[in-house]
């Protein structure tokens, strides 16, 4: 008996075909992963399974029974739950009352509400108050809280839809934890990652799509890496992230941060040479984040300088850190990252418009975007809000090399990212170190950093570890963890 | 990904410093309180019970229409066409019970028909709204723009510019009664409140508004009908703004054409500096409430000030800035 | 909080219906200097704004502040019908100025007869067209008694005296830029329009005088493009334009009578004074307009260009 | 770039059908064309120049108005004191250049003054908003909203209710003289809007509104200066509406206490059925203009009908919605 089972599934958006008569189906007590490529329909999928969008011809069955009309909300509900890409936490809501929308019962009971959400954010090591505002959460707070609302529904078919794109190890783990004791309780997951690990850490089935089409369903254990991303990619040939190990680099220091301290870290001293990239780790509270934000002007910081090339940069005035060469790929697309409304050319050129703009160019200059960052697009003119979760963040990539600057900062730069795109973006990096760029990644992934040339690693706002090229996993997420 | 997990940093578990909605709740109790002691200072009228309870009543059907307003907002729309509905509802209720020779519409209806007609005219155009708007996809703000006028309109053209008189005893017993030594219309008003406040905090259906207004796709997603939820919200404010429409009538003894005409302006300026936020999903009735009050003690207090016809505007503006700069510094919050 | 000496009668409170209308800021003007001559103790004025809530909420502040008798000048004279009755109640007097309530009890209504303004600007036009030809009538606002009393007075008289005038009403809600709008659209449509009824001088003056201007239609009397106009209010600026022959004729609604009458009757109702119908002293007539209702109609002369330097008016007496 | 860029799926890479930016800025098309021929139909004069070029000119400043709302609904912004700067500046302005038998304020500056002056009051109206709404952080809606009844009330204070009679030449010649045929007003307009829809178009700061207004944060991320934009944007919509002001004063030859009260709904129509967003971020200058055209039309329309007073209301409000759901379905598109 299958869990979910879909079959014909179309839908189109105008004259974009998102997914072309595709089928899926979940057995009970499987985990099946769906993978593919950035714009290959999976989050798509997930509107019609769990009944946010009528498809435009196709049937969804759970455990063989129709599923219920677009209208019947709760029915849906009741049969399936999921971590949308996008989130679905109200902000202004507290998060007690977050993972338990629309299940408060019909009388809302406060005490008992706040103690059962402080129980269940104990048991998914969320570090959150219960009473906090959804909105004064981090990406990664609020995604665990949506994790954790969609795990403690009780639903036998739950679907995660990027859940690990935003989280660091330790969350990841954690969350992979709940999942076997929930497989071990009967219920079924459909999974979407763009790390291929995790498919095979925890999936048993996988499905691939492409282009809007179902290209392979099979068990994960006889799949080997590179037949799974030749389905998604559809060329042969495995993938390498480039390592840049024979990058040269000068002895000429582009970037320099002197006793730096602001939100949440304290006194960063660190000097990145011309052709060089860094990487930050740390886990969610060690200000990684903040750091790169002050370099970029996001933030003020409170004591110690910016310079680029020699020349200090104003503290906390993004228009000042852009003119002195500085560019950045900021944490959150959906809040610091993109202009929804408007067009990819548009959002890719935001950091450079002259003064005059020439419609010409700058559809050109979006057309360039579309084609360097493999940007699965309708055209330049398209609304970014109309793109896929990973494609809009290729945009935001692009919005920041834009300008051609002199330093890179980079957070979390491939997060949602197909493994293709992954490589292409990390490419990107490489060649600018070539041409004497300097960078500074900050990520949660291993892949990104393996581009760097040294790692340095943050434990509550201190730099504790650093390591050279030569790091081991296993060694480098000690530190992170602050075992080292 | 290997290793035990270490435990989250604590910090982050700290409950945050107040609760929000409480906290905005109280925003403008200091701006009353220096108003009631201004108002004292300025007029030994002020502080007597007669002078404060007749703000109370000249504010109980601004009251209502707030309350209307509020949850609309709250549920992430808004509904102008209030300030037409405490005209027209009771206007056509009225024209339908009287006789031709007053300005009725020869219909007669049986008098204790004329409140549940109110009410219904009341509701039918807050569904009606929620047609245009769900249904047919208008956008709200225009189509309820548009209702503001047309009602109005209507409203004319039925009465024919006269002022309605023979209004039956039913809503005048509702204007001129008291209760316990309160007018009726107060105790109608403190009701309908706490039902709301109520409702909001503790029904879920209440809950929902906030899910709607605060993010209408996590709404969706979490099981709520939110289509329906904005419906019976704009229904509910049509039924508020047609019993507003009752009590008016009945203080005033007659339906005017212009009854409530220019009265949304002030709805809006009652619940914004209440809190309610216009984009949705923020605020508290008990916020919009005081707003209300705050905006009626302002215009007590000018007029036992007997502020000169010329300068009053200027001063109720300027004290309505001012009020906003006070809350501003006593919240330390920015406002949106 | 009174502003006469506490030797007068009173206090009398007085509620003033507008500050943005250029006749009732000379009644404005009017009422201090009225209640001195007449020796009475005035509190300071209120203001509705033309908002019957804010009437209510005055009358009701008055009464609170120990008003022994009220004037007041209700713009909905339906809704007032509840404030009369607790007034009344509370033994307090009431003179309505300018329009007379239509329910409830008030000592004395002061004003000029609304429709006789309709009448003689439709008798004026008629005779000056013979008969015959297109008028535009800007009626005021319809929701007010005013309004209502002079355009129906006005249609009237038309339908009945000079069947061959077309009229074309125009509802502009007193407003100025409704007005200006409405004549263009005529002229283009009919641009042998030659008359104009504008029923409140202050509002629709300048904006006609603009219109006929752009379309090289202010031509003098004695031309026969030239358009008659007939207005009401008999503000200076009216006076002036008939004086350089803009503008033929207007009624002028006694500002300054309108208060001095108002007050003067309110203080007879405190010294308890009882009025009865016929004809007065200061030649206007107090008629019985029904339950006992007393209304003394003060005249409202209509201003041409042969009696227009008539110091008499208060058009002429107050600096522009 | 390493590795070699897969070219994107073919199918993609094609011209689209229609830009959506275009697209929306024709919705209205369909409604006036409409609008066009149901006048032709109604009334000969209808078609005439004289009574196009009427309409023009009536909405003339009704389209400053919309101009000036437009840019700061799309900078995420809204202003609702405009319609009190449109009397105000005007007012101040002659105040200050006429004797004090005239109503002034015995200042008597040189009459060339006037319109500098009138410009200058609506500038600083506009910073004035600015400094409250980004210095100060209070609401954007409640700070206009507070200083529309302000500024209304100052000018009730400045002239103490009087119509101001002695209007300067400057300000009449603006009002009346016509250039190549079609009134001064509307070459301003169609100058401004011109003005307006390059700089939207093709001046970096000019789309930096879009960018503020659609995602305040991702601007700033993107070195925008928010908070300078915001204000250019307020202080250009006070400027404008001190320009409507000038020629509605030269149109109407006089400034009435009352000058522009109650234009801001119809402000905020014209811009919203014109395809503005409230929320911000969306809608084009094109789009507003033809809202306004929109209006003008349809009054012009009802007027040569000769609707009765009685039922003009309510035709004007059953056509507003009537032109939205023709626009809804001409589009296809639900209004938010
Ligand atoms: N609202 C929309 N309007 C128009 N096109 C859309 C819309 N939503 C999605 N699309 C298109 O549908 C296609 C599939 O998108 P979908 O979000 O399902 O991709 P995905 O597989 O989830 O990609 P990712 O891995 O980047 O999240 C994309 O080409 C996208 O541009
Ligand atoms: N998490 C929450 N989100 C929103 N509002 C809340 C939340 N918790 C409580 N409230 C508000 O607080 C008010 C009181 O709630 P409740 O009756 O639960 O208080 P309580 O549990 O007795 O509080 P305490 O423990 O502090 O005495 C309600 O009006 C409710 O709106
Ligand atoms: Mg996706
Ligand atoms: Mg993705």
């Amino acid at each position: 008996m299958n869990a979910v089972e879909a079959t014909g599934v179309t839908v189109r958006f105008g004259r974009t075909v998102a997914l072309d008569d595709v089928r899926i189906s979940v057995a009970e007590g499987d985990t099946h992963a769906l993978v593919g490529r950035n714009g290959a329909g999976k989050s798509t999928l997930v509107s019609v399974l769990t009944g946010m969008r009528a498809p435009d011809a196709g049937s969804v069955r759970f455990s063989g029974v129709a599923a219920p009309g677009v209208a019947d909300r709760a029915a849906w509900r009741e049969k399936v739950a999921c971590v949308y890409q996008k989130s679905t936490a109200v902000p202004e809501l507290s998060v007690a009352e977050n993972l338990f929308l629309n299940r408060q019962g019909p009388l809302v009971r406060w005490k008992a509400l706040r103690r059962r959400a402080a129980d269940l954010l104990e048991q998914y090591g969320v570090a959150v108050h219960p009473d906090a505002r959804v909105a004064d959460l981090t990406v990664e707070q609020r995604q665990l809280v949506e994790i954790a609302r969609a795990l403690s529904t009780g639903a036998r078919l739950i679907i995660l839809d990027e859940p690990t794109a935003q989280l660091d190890g330790p969350a990841i783990e954690r969350l992979f934890d709940r999942m076997r004791a929930l497989r071990a309780a009967g219920v079924s997951f459909l999974f979407i990652s763009h790390h291929l690990q995790e498919v095979y850490e925890v999936c048993r089935t996988v499905t691939v799509y492409r282009d809007a089409r179902h290209v392979l369903t099979a068990p994960v254990a006889g799949l080997a890496r590179a037949e799974l991303i030749e389905a998604m990619t559809g060329e042969a040939g495995g993938l390498d992230v480039p390592d840049g190990a024979d990058r040269t680099r000068s002895a000429q220091p582009v970037l320099e941060l002197a006793g730096l301290s602001g939100d949440a870290f304290t006194d960063v001293s660190l000097t990145v040479a011309a052709g060089e990239v860094v990487g930050l780790a740390g886990s969610a509270s060690s200000g990684k984040h903040e750091l790169a934000e002050t370099v970029y002007g996001l933030r003020s910081p409170s004591a110690g300088s910016v310079s680029v090339g020699g020349a200090r940069v104003r503290g906390g005035d993004v228009p000042a850190a852009l003119r002195a060469g500085i560019g950045c790929v900021p944490r959150d697309r959906h809040h610091q990252g993109l202009v929804a409304d408007l067009s990819i050319a548009e959002n890719a050129s935001m950091t450079v418009l002259s003064s005059f703009v020439r419609r010409s160019a700058l559809r050109a200059a979006g057309r360039a975007a579309i084609a360097d960052y493999d940007i699965k697009a309708a055209g330049p003119d398209q609304p970014v809000s109309d793109l896929s979760g990973g494609n809009q963040q290729k945009v935001v990539v692009a919005r920041a090399l834009a300008a051609d600057p002199a330093v890179l900062v980079l957070i979390n730069p491939t997060a949602g990212v197909d493994v293709k795109s992954k490589e292409a973006l990390l490419g990107v990096v490489d060649a600018q170190a070539r041409a004497g760029r300097a960078a500074v990644v900050v990520s949660d992934e291993l892949d990104d950093l393996r581009v760097c040339d040294r790692v340095l690693v943050l434990f509550h706002g201190r730099v504790v570890a650093e390591f050279d090229r030569s790091w081991r996993d296993g060694e480098l997420i000690a530190a992170i963890e602050g075992m080292s | 990904m290997t290793g035990t997990p270490t435990r989250p940093p604590s910090a982050a578990a700290d409950p945050p410093k107040f609760r929000l909605g409480r906290y905005q709740d109280l925003a403008l109790v200091p701006a009353i309180v220096v108003l009631l002691v201004v108002g004292a200072l300025v007029s030994p009228v002020f502080p007597t019970t007669g002078n404060l309870v007749a703000v109370l009543q000249q504010q109980s059907e601004l009251s209502l229409l707030v309350l209307g307003q509020a949850l609309i907002l709250i549920a992430g729309k808004m509904d102008l066409s209030l300030e037409s509905t405490i005209g027209i509802a009771p206007a056509l209720a009225i024209a339908l019970v009287i006789p031709a020779a007053s300005n009725g519409l020869g219909v007669e209806l049986p008098a204790w028909t004329a409140i549940p007609v109110c009410l219904l005219v009341g509701a039918a155009i807050g569904g009606l709204n929620g047609f245009l708007v769900l249904k047919l996809g208008l956008s709200g703000f225009m189509v309820t723009l548009g209702m503001l006028t047309m009602l109005r309109g209507l409203q004319e053209a039925l009465t024919k510019g006269q002022t309605l008189f023979d209004v039956p005893e039913s809503f005048l017993y509702l204007g001129a009664t008291t209760w316990l030594g309160l007018p009726a219309a107060v105790w109608v008003c403190v009701l309908l409140f706490a039902a709301g406040v109520f409702a909001l905090t503790y029904l879920r259906q209440g809950r929902s508004l906030y899910a709607v207004g605060g993010n209408k796709e996590a709404a969706r997603a979490a099981g709520i009908r939110v289509d329906r939820v904005v419906w019976a919200v704009l229904v509910i404010g049509g039924l508020l703004a047609a019993v507003a429409g009752i009590l008016m009538t009945g203080r005033l003894g007659t339906v005017a054409v212009t009854q409530g005409s220019g009265m949304i302006f002030k709805v809006f300026a009652a619940a914004v500096i209440g809190g309610i936020s216009l984009q949705g999903g923020r605020g508290t009735l008990f916020g919009a409430l005081s707003g209300v009050l705050m905006l009626g003690l302002v215009e007590n207090i000018l007029r036992l000030l007997s502020v000169s016809g010329f300068y009053i505007n200027a001063s109720y503006g300027a004290v309505i800035i001012l009020a906003l700069v006070v809350t501003r510094f006593a919240t330390g919050k920015v406002q949106e | 909080a009174t502003t006469g000496g506490a030797s007068g009668v009173g206090p009398i409170g007085v509620d003033h219906p507008r500050a943005d209308s250029d006749f009732w800021n000379s009644y404005i003007k009017y009422t201090p200097e009225k209640a001195k001559a007449l020796g009475i103790d005035l509190m300071a004025p209120t203001n509705s704004q033309n908002k019957v809530e804010n009437l209510v909420a005055n009358a009701q502040s008055l009464q609170s502040q120990g008003a022994k008798a009220i004037v007041m000048a209700p713009q909905d004279t339906g809704a007032v019908a509840s404030t009369l009755d607790r007034l009344e109640k509370a033994g307090i007097p009431v003179v309505t100025v300018d329009t007379r309530p239509d329910r409830g009890k008030a000592y004395m209504v002061v004003r000029a007869d609304n429709k006789a303004y309709g009448e003689k600007a439709c008798r004026f036009l008629g005779e000056k067209l013979g008969g015959k030809g297109k008028v535009v009538e800007f009626q005021g606002s319809l929701s007010s008694v005013n309004g209502r009393d002079r355009s129906e007075a006005f249609a009237q008289c038309m339908k009945a005296n000079f069947p061959g005038i077309t009229v074309f009403e125009e509802p502009t809600d007193w407003e100025g830029a409704k007005a200006s709008a409405a004549l263009q659209t005529r002229l283009n449509q009919h641009p042998d329009v030659n008359g104009i009824y504008m029923q409140a001088g202050g509002v629709f003056l300048a904006p006609t005088l603009q219109v006929l201007r752009q379309k090289d239609m202010l031509v003098p009397p004695t031309d026969p493009k030239h358009v008659f106009i007939v207005s009401n209010d008999g503000i200076p600026q009216e006076l002036e334009a008939i004086r350089k022959g803009e503008i033929d004729a207007t009624v002028s609604q006694p500002a300054d009578l309108y208060a001095e009458w108002a007050l003067f009757y309110a203080k007879a109702a405190i010294e308890g004074r009882t009025f009865k119908p016929g004809r007065t002293d200061h030649g206007s007539e107090i008629v019985d307009v029904g339950g006992g209702l007393l209304e003394d109609q003060l005249p409202a002369p209509l201003i041409t260009r042969d009696n227009v330097d008539d110091k008499a008016f208060w058009g002429n007496q107050i600096g522009k």
